[in-house]
């Protein structure tokens, strides 16, 4: 009796380290792996349209986790996610072409780099809360906005900057093909990481402050400690994230950083679900591929009958555009929860299948 | 073990305490008493750090304590549960237990994430093993992986002392442990606290409203009134206090019967 | 078929003047497409609106350049993500032309002195932001003198701290220098729509006489408007995309007297010999032929025609592919598309230097008080007018290319 | 006046934990419903009130009437019109606002003119509220509890249901809270369904019990029978024939009772 | 000196609009917690319905415009009703969430709708500008003050001791424990919204007038974020003030920027380093309610 669980019915746990572990059954943890030598695969048989989606995902994916930490775990919604994905970007193109350092390099350094500035503008989060933290991290992201036109040894001013492409030993990450490995390990590892972080003692901490901030400071947690260290772990996912971004478009220019981009971001963790790691990754597909979706219909739909009959012609980009919005929304009306949960849903169904209740 | 000197508390125009001093020795099953709005809450959040005295000091284990905030009180061994339900909603119930280990783990952000290069790993399940035996000891095996916050509040109650018990304290404050509870369950859980300060040997302050418990298993009893002490002794002296009795239980002085926990409680109701 | 992606702001942040420009191009290319094409081969134009959404416009791009169908040219649109794909299409060979008229795009080697990265397979079609601003600032030094103002006139630009408005802000302020006018700290404004009054207020106080708008029409109609309102008397210079017939309208009377740089040898009113081919193209999309169509739809069918006229001798010349298109822009000098004559200004691309033109037509805005009416009556009735000013000739100076 | 026939009650579309529940409750009487922790009293006053609805729990089966009406599936402010009232669980009071302001909102469904001599009469019964000028959220458990029951009793209802009202309160309260309930059903004749843990009160205020295990009603009389059953006696009132066991001794073994 | 003098009537003037947004934000957020990222748009489509109205079917302004806000009201209305209605009980996030999906939707609209152009307005006043402390300010702004004025008061009093404020108070600290004191929370909701779309319109029906209609103009939705938080989330009075403070704040630092610094934005930027520093001292902005921490 002492150790089942009652998760995974029918999966027994015969001892605590198994109970642990990331994937909660055999079955889940081989498809996982499945899906990573699947996409392993990917370059040899898709197009490079494809695979830039997927290079999105994968780069998106990564920041996202980290404004999941902040945001799903710790409860510290952030507006300028954008700005530390911005900054990353910059970062690790500076380190490069000022620097001369390595790609490679560059790009865990931005990460380093992006934490201390998450870290500086985390530094509100030891007083403020709720949504005056998030509108002090809308700050952040103007501020940032501003520093990143206005360094010109930085960013390059408003002119941007170039990114060298990845090299190691001569072999240069820059194609499509090629880059996809570099996403692909780059977010594995980072999902690895968030993951188990989640698990142990400081992604608990975090969840504690979210849930109950005062009675996590009884038990032994040091609310400001955690409250800007999350942004911190948020900051460096971001840089981590940004980084890729710029070594994969080459060129980086301040145009891209704004809130609409920040909103996407939050718009990927709750559409995929708050507090859930494979969640970030359902809800940064979601969200990538969504407007991609509506390009597609609109483009089966121009030029036929409907076109026509709806005198549609060039509107049909705004009901693209409002396709994408209304989405969302049905959505959230349907799932308010994220698409985690939906998937956790499914799962219990079958598992209990087909006794439901 | 704890002591408190001239304790004052003041929150805007309410006086919640008023110079208040007592001492708990080690290894006591000490209670607090007294009406509504008396300030026992508030007194117990001024040992556990929620609160800053006004004026006056605390002392723990010889050290003054007054300036020192919730978290490292926890870490100099104070835990405690709360009267309205503190626990983090959204965690399974074994996560919330482990939350109480926090100061007890080495592990940080860093060598958690490396899980199993840095002995995170093995550290995580030593510790969860000790906390396993907690969960035997209250007997909630069979929530273990179930979300807190949709737990019952009895459960909820009894999580809240596993998570208190996990941080292995030396004193552990439980502001109303039995409310909300059965008389049955009242039983498990006077076990369970007397088992925690007989054999955990951990010093216990009790606040609690059931005066049949109060009796039975504490050792001494402090009583406040207005956020004044106004007794302070065995139980049953102070429960002989005609003072006690009239502001407390609602007895009237005329009332010749024998002091008893159950006379108040089977009294008629008017 | 003959693939071409065409990039366009229908629905994001610069749709005031990405859907004429759009617009025009679109209905170019389907015209192209009606009389048979490049060399009886037609063109598969696949138009997205990306919402000025620079990640949009790669992974878009990014379809286009790969597998059997590779996209043998690219219309293009703003700054963010024609910058963002130059390394891109650099690399795959596609010709790209673009709504974006940064200086530093007309670079084709990267040997400028700017510390511009070469762009080799970037045109577009009209002057360069920077030569726009030097031409508009050579005729308000003469403007200057001619109104015999006393001293050294006061310039100042302005725009928000964006690549697009900065674009030419270095190149202005040097050239203003040199040519005598006391150049104030630059002010900034956001590309939105706003209060500007305060904006306006220092304009008045510090008694700046020209200045330079390198924001979109939005946001200076918001500044235009403002410093009418305090009084601030002050020749605003537009940018190409700062002022069109649907801006003046916007901004009614507050937009009288602007001034700024038309890419085409005449506006929809005018009349000249390629008009008539103009006219033929709009009905493409207005069947009654009655759309007025401001500036911008009349620039992005000079831009559609100078990549077909290039189509049409890379197919005689080995086909088309990327690669040869860029060859076909450098073979004629000062050229103008066939049909076209007396619309779209004569230009010349070589294979060291994009500056297609150099030539900056200047018009200014008249606008009467009421604009109430629609645009095309507006015009009709004359109470908007854009009439040419003056023509500066740019020098083509090495020393700016790419800046 | 109420009645509640063999309702099952589902959590999240998968959490079974009313199965079969049916109880009644006469007009103008005081009910108890008993029951260890979780087996779903909270549960069953929020299927009346359609709280349910709010926290993703649905009545799957059987019904609800109130007043010779079905009400299951109604929003639960509807019901609150009808004149049922909840005083739930954990006071829930709204702390950022004043005890008057708290009061007042009890009494948001009425349109009489009443409301000024009732914030008075709730006053006569809690002076302590009047004293207290500040935010409800500063006050102490007790004082929130009897704000809650305040609150209850400016809404004048013709049902009130109450979840565990003396919890948290000192033996005096305790008194007066129970003094209270009985007046609010005699002079006002209002009906109660009282939820509690204090069994012994409980079933000297009310005229008739319920004690429920797991969802279902496992034992139910009149009061009086269930003061005299030996199982009640010794698991809910303490002590059946024997003197009450002191807390002390209970130490090493442990009983437990299951009605089923 | 003058200079500084007019900067600073500007900047009270423009607050005063800022204001009148940010109360419309407070508005919802009072009732339920939620933050309406589409805000900017109801500003957007009231600027629109009241320029159809005068442009279209050539409605005089006094006529127009009360009845864009009688067709705010029933939007606002409709609004909850179809989207936000099941969204109650959800969490919160979800529903700010889908105020963003909500502003795209209507972004797009109203382009589809009104086209991608700015248009002006048709002239109101008779006098387009008046004198204003030796200033020249837009006739609408000072209209639209005294309209603003008004409405502030209303909700101020509203608030504080009517029973259906009071209600709504009551369902933004707890939407169950509303239900069960008898609130339709729905009900609640859709009233807040309703208001609050109103409230809205007169914003963007002054500015409309001012700069002429454009989609862009929905930004003003995001730029009175610091007005909101700096008065205090929660606050009627502290938004209006919160929104005099921006307005000022920028035109103050557009002065010392002007005069001294040249650093070019320190009007759009400047507004946020004082939020931040403001927020250090007082948490909980000027007028916001403190968060109750107590176990
Ligand atoms: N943070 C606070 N701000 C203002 N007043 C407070 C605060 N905390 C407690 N009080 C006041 O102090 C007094 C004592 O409260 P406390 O919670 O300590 O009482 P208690 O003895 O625990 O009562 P109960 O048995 O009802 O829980 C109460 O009147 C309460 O209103
Ligand atoms: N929102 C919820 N989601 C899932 N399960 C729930 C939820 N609320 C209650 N439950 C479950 O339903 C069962 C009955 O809970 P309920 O709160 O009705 O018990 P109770 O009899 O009131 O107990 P107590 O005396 O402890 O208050 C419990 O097992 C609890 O875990
Ligand atoms: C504003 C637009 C019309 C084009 C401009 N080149 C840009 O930035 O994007
Ligand atoms: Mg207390
Ligand atoms: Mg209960």
């Amino acid at each position: 009796m002492a150790n089942v669980s009652i998760i995974p019915s029918g999966d027994f746990k015969t001892s605590y380290g198994t109970d642990t572990t990331i994937f909660p059954t055999v079955t889940s943890r081989n498809f996982a792996i499945l899906g990573v030598v699947l996409l392993l695969a990917c370059p040899a048989f898709m197009d490079r349209y494809w695979l830039s989606l997927l290079i999105q995902i994968g780069y998106l994916g990564i920041a996202a986790l980290g404004l999941n930490i902040l945001v799903g775990f710790t409860g510290q919604i952030s507006i300028g996610h954008s700005a530390f994905f911005g900054f990353g970007a910059f970062a690790s193109a500076w380190l490069n072409n000022r620097w001369g350092v390595p790609v490679f390099l560059a790009i865990p350094l931005a990460g380093v780099l992006t934490t201390g500035v998450g870290l500086i503008f985390g530094m509100p989060a030891a007083r403020l809360k709720g949504l005056y933290l998030a509108i002090a991290t809308l700050a952040a992201q103007y501020i940032l906005q501003d520093f990143f036109a206005r360094a010109d040894w930085f960013t390059g001013g408003t002119n941007g900057t170039i990114a060298e492409p990845l090299t190691i030993f001569g072999f240069a990450f820059d194609t499509d093909e090629r880059y996809f490995y570099v996403v692909l390990v780059a977010m594995v590892v980072m999902y690895i990481l968030g993951t188990n972080l989640m698990r142990t003692r400081d992604g608990r901490a975090l969840v504690a402050v979210r849930d109950h901030y005062l009675s996590a400071e009884i038990m032994g947690i040091n609310l400001t400690k955690y409250r800007t260290m999350s942004f911190g772990i948020s900051a460096f996912y971001a840089g981590i994230g940004g980084a890729l971004y710029a070594h994969y478009l080459q060129f980086v220019s301040v145009e891209g950083f704004t809130i609409v981009f920040s909103i996407q971001f939050l718009g990927m963790i709750i559409i995929g679900g708050l507090g859930s790691i494979m969640g970030t990754l359902m809800g940064t597909a979601f969200m990538v591929l969504l407007p991609e979706l509506m390009q597609a219909a609109s483009k089966l739909v121009s030029g036929t009958a409907i076109d026509t009959a709806l005198n549609l012609k060039d509107n049909i980009a705004f009901l693209r555009e409002m396709s994408v919005g209304l989405v969302i929304i049905l959505f959230l009306v349907f799932e308010p929860d994220g698409l985690a949960h939906r998937w956790k849903q499914i799962k219990a169904y079958w598992k209990l299948y087909p006794f439901s209740h | 073990m704890f002591e408190a000197r001239g304790v004052n508390l003041r929150f805007g125009g309410v006086q919640a305490l008023t110079d208040v001093s007592f001492g708990i020795r080690k290894g006591e099953l000490f209670s607090i008493i007294g009406p509504n709005g008396a300030g026992k809450t508030s007194m117990v959040n001024c040992i556990s750090g929620r609160y800053k005295p006004t004026d006056g000091k605390v002392f723990f284990k010889g050290a003054d304590v007054t300036a020192m905030t919730p978290n490292h009180r926890a870490a100099l061994g104070i835990g405690r549960t709360f009267q309205n339900l503190a626990l983090f909603g959204h965690m399974t119930v074994l996560d919330n237990i482990m939350v109480g280990r926090h100061h007890l783990l080495k592990n940080n952000f860093l060598t958690g994430s490396l899980y199993w290069l840095t002995g995170a790993r093995k550290e995580e399940l030593a510790h969860r093993r000790e906390v396993e035996e907690i969960i035997d000891f209250l007997e909630i095996q069979h929530v273990r992986k179930a979300t807190a916050g949709t737990l019952s509040y009895g459960l909820r109650k009894r999580v809240e002392l596993a998570r208190a018990i996990a941080l292995k304290p030396d004193l552990i404050l439980l502001d109303e442990p039995m409310a909300g509870m059965n008389l049955e369950e009242k039983e498990d859980m006077a076990r369970y606290i007397v088992d925690l300060n007989e054999e955990f040997g951990m010093t216990v302050v009790m606040i609690e409203h059931d005066m049949g418990v109060v009796m039975d298993i504490s050792h001494r009893v402090m009583v406040l009134e207005f956020g004044k002490k106004i007794a302070e002794g065995m139980p049953e002296e102070v429960l002989a206090n005609p003072r006690v009795r009239r502001a407390y239980l609602g007895e009237d002085d005329e009332d010749g019967e024998a002091p008893s926990a159950h006379t108040a409680q089977q009294k008629e109701v008017a | 078929d003959i693939p071409v992606g065409h990039l366009a702001d229908q629905s994001g942040g610069t749709s005031d003047v990405g859907v004429p420009y759009a617009q025009g191009v679109s209905d170019a290319l389907a015209y192209i497409n009606s009389k048979g094409g490049v060399n009886g081969v037609k063109l598969a134009v696949d138009s997205v609106d990306y919402g000025y959404q620079a990640p949009r416009a790669i992974s878009q791009y990014k379809k286009w350049s790969s597998g059997s169908d590779k996209i043998a040219a690219l219309q293009g649109w703003g700054t963010a993500d024609t910058e963002a794909l130059t390394a891109f299409v650099g690399k795959d060979e596609i010709p790209a032309y673009s709504g974006s008229y940064s200086g530093h795009l007309t670079d084709p080697t990267g040997k400028g002195t700017h510390g511009s990265k070469p762009a080799p397979y970037n045109f577009f079609y009209g002057p360069s932001y920077s030569d726009s601003l030097r031409g508009m600032l050579t005729w308000a030094a003469e403007d200057w003198k001619k109104k015999g103002g006393s001293g050294k006139p006061k310039y100042v630009h302005m725009g928000a701290n964006h690549p697009y408005p900065n674009a030419p802000k270095d190149a202005g302020e040097q050239l203003a220098k040199e040519l005598g006018f006391d150049v104030l700290p630059a002010v900034q404004f956001a590309l939105t729509p706003g209060d500007y009054t305060a904006q306006c207020l220092t304009l008045k106080e510090s008694g700046v006489n020209y200045a330079y708008l390198g924001n979109t029409a939005g946001s200076n109609i918001s500044v235009l408007k403002a410093c009418q309102t305090v009084g601030a008397k002050v020749q605003f210079m537009g940018n190409v995309w700062g002022m069109d017939e649907n801006a003046a309208k916007a901004a009614g009377a507050a937009a009288d007297g602007v001034v700024f740089p038309l890419r085409t040898a005449v506006t929809w009113a005018g009349s000249a010999p390629g008009m008539a081919m103009m006219k033929e193209i709009s009905k493409i999309s207005d069947a009654a032929g009655t759309a007025y169509r401001p500036v911008h739809y009349m620039a992005g069918v000079c831009t559609a025609f100078y990549m077909k006229e290039a189509m049409d001798w890379a197919a005689k010349n080995g086909g088309v592919t990327g690669p040869n298109i860029r060859k076909a822009m450098y073979q004629k000098k000062d050229w103008v598309p066939a049909g076209l004559e007396g619309v779209c200004i004569p230009s010349t691309w070589t294979d060291t230097d994009h500056r297609g033109m150099t030539a900056v037509n200047i018009y200014r805005a008249s606008v009467a008080a009421d604009t109430g009416a629609s645009v095309a009556d507006l015009v009709k009735s004359g109470a908007i007018k854009l009439e040419k000013i003056s023509t500066v000739d740019v020098p083509r100076k090495p020393e700016w290319l790419g800046w | 006046m109420l009645s509640v026939n063999n309702i099952e009650v589902v959590y999240n579309d998968v959490i079974l934990v009313l199965r079969g529940l049916s109880l009644e409750v006469p007009e103008g009487e005081i009910v108890a419903l008993l029951g260890a922790n979780g087996a779903g009293k909270s549960t069953t006053l929020k299927a009346i009130s359609g709280l349910l609805k709010t926290e993703d729990g649905e009545v799957t089966r059987g019904d609800i009437t109130f007043a010779g009406e079905r009400i299951n599936g109604i929003d639960p402010d509807k019901i609150v019109r009808k004149g049922i009232f909840q005083v739930m669980e954990g006071r829930r009071i709204i702390s950022d606002m004043t005890c008057q302001e708290n009061l007042r909102l009890g009494a948001f469904t009425r349109r009489d003119n009443g409301v000024k001599d009732d914030l008075e009469m709730v006053y006569q019964y809690f002076p302590r509220l009047k004293e207290r000028t500040g935010l409800a959220g500063y006050l102490s458990g007790g004082e929130q509890q009897m704000l809650a029951i305040g609150r209850a009793m400016m809404a004048r209802p013709k049902l009130i249901l109450m979840d565990e009202p003396s919890m948290g309160l000192s033996p005096l309260m305790v008194k007066e809270v129970f003094s209270i309930i009985q007046q609010i059903n005699k002079d006002l004749g209002v009906t109660i369904l009282l939820v509690e843990q204090n069994a012994r009160m409980a079933l000297q205020a009310a005229t008739r019990g319920y004690i429920m295990e797991n969802g279902k009603v496992v034992l139910d009389g009149t009061a009086e029978e269930l003061r005299n059953n030996e199982d009640v006696k010794e698991f809910y009132l303490g002590g059946g024939n024997e003197e009450r066991k002191s807390f002390k001794n209970l130490k090493s073994f442990k009983r437990r009772k299951r009605w089923i | 000196m003058t200079l500084l003098f007019q900067l600073l009537v500007n900047g009270l003037i423009v607050g005063a609009l800022y204001g009148v947004v940010a109360m419309s934000f407070v508005l919802i957020y009072k009732a339920s917690r939620i933050v309406n990222f589409a805000q900017g748009e109801f500003l957007l489509i009231g600027a629109w319905t009241c320029w159809w109205l005068l442009t279209s079917w050539q409605l005089p302004f006094w006529i127009g415009f009360p009845i864009t806000l009688v067709f705010m009201l029933i939007f606002g209305v409709v609004l909850q009703v179809v989207v936000l209605r099941p969204m109650i009980g959800e969490p919160i996030i979800s529903v700010i969430m889908v105020t963003i999906g909500l502003s795209i939707v209507f972004q797009a609209a109203m382009k589809w709708m009104f086209g991608v152009f700015a248009k002006p307005f048709p002239q109101i006043f008779a006098s387009p500008t008046l004198d204003v402390f030796g200033l020249q300010v837009q006739t609408v702004y000072v209209v639209s003050l005294g309209i603003s004025i008004l409405i502030m008061a209303g909700f101020g009093w509203f608030f504080k001791y009517s029973r259906l404020g009071l209600a709504m108070r009551a369902t933004a600290f707890d939407q169950q424990v509303a239900q069960s004191l008898g609130i339709s929370v729905r009900q609640m909701f859709a009233m807040s919204w309703a208001i609050s779309a109103m409230v809205s319109a007169v914003a963007g029906v002054t500015v409309g007038v001012v700069n002429g209609v454009s989609s862009a103009l929905s930004f003003f939705g995001i730029k009175v974020f610091p007005a909101v938080i700096l008065g205090g989330l929660d606050s009627i009075i502290g938004a209006v003030i919160g929104g005099l403070i921006v307005g000022v704040l920028e035109n103050m630092a557009h002065y010392v920027d002007s005069q001294w610094l040249n650093w070019g934005n320190m009007y759009e930027i400047a507004p946020f380093y004082v939020l931040i520093a403001i927020l250090m001292v007082k948490p909980y902005g000027l007028f916001g309610t403190k968060d109750i921490e107590r176990v």
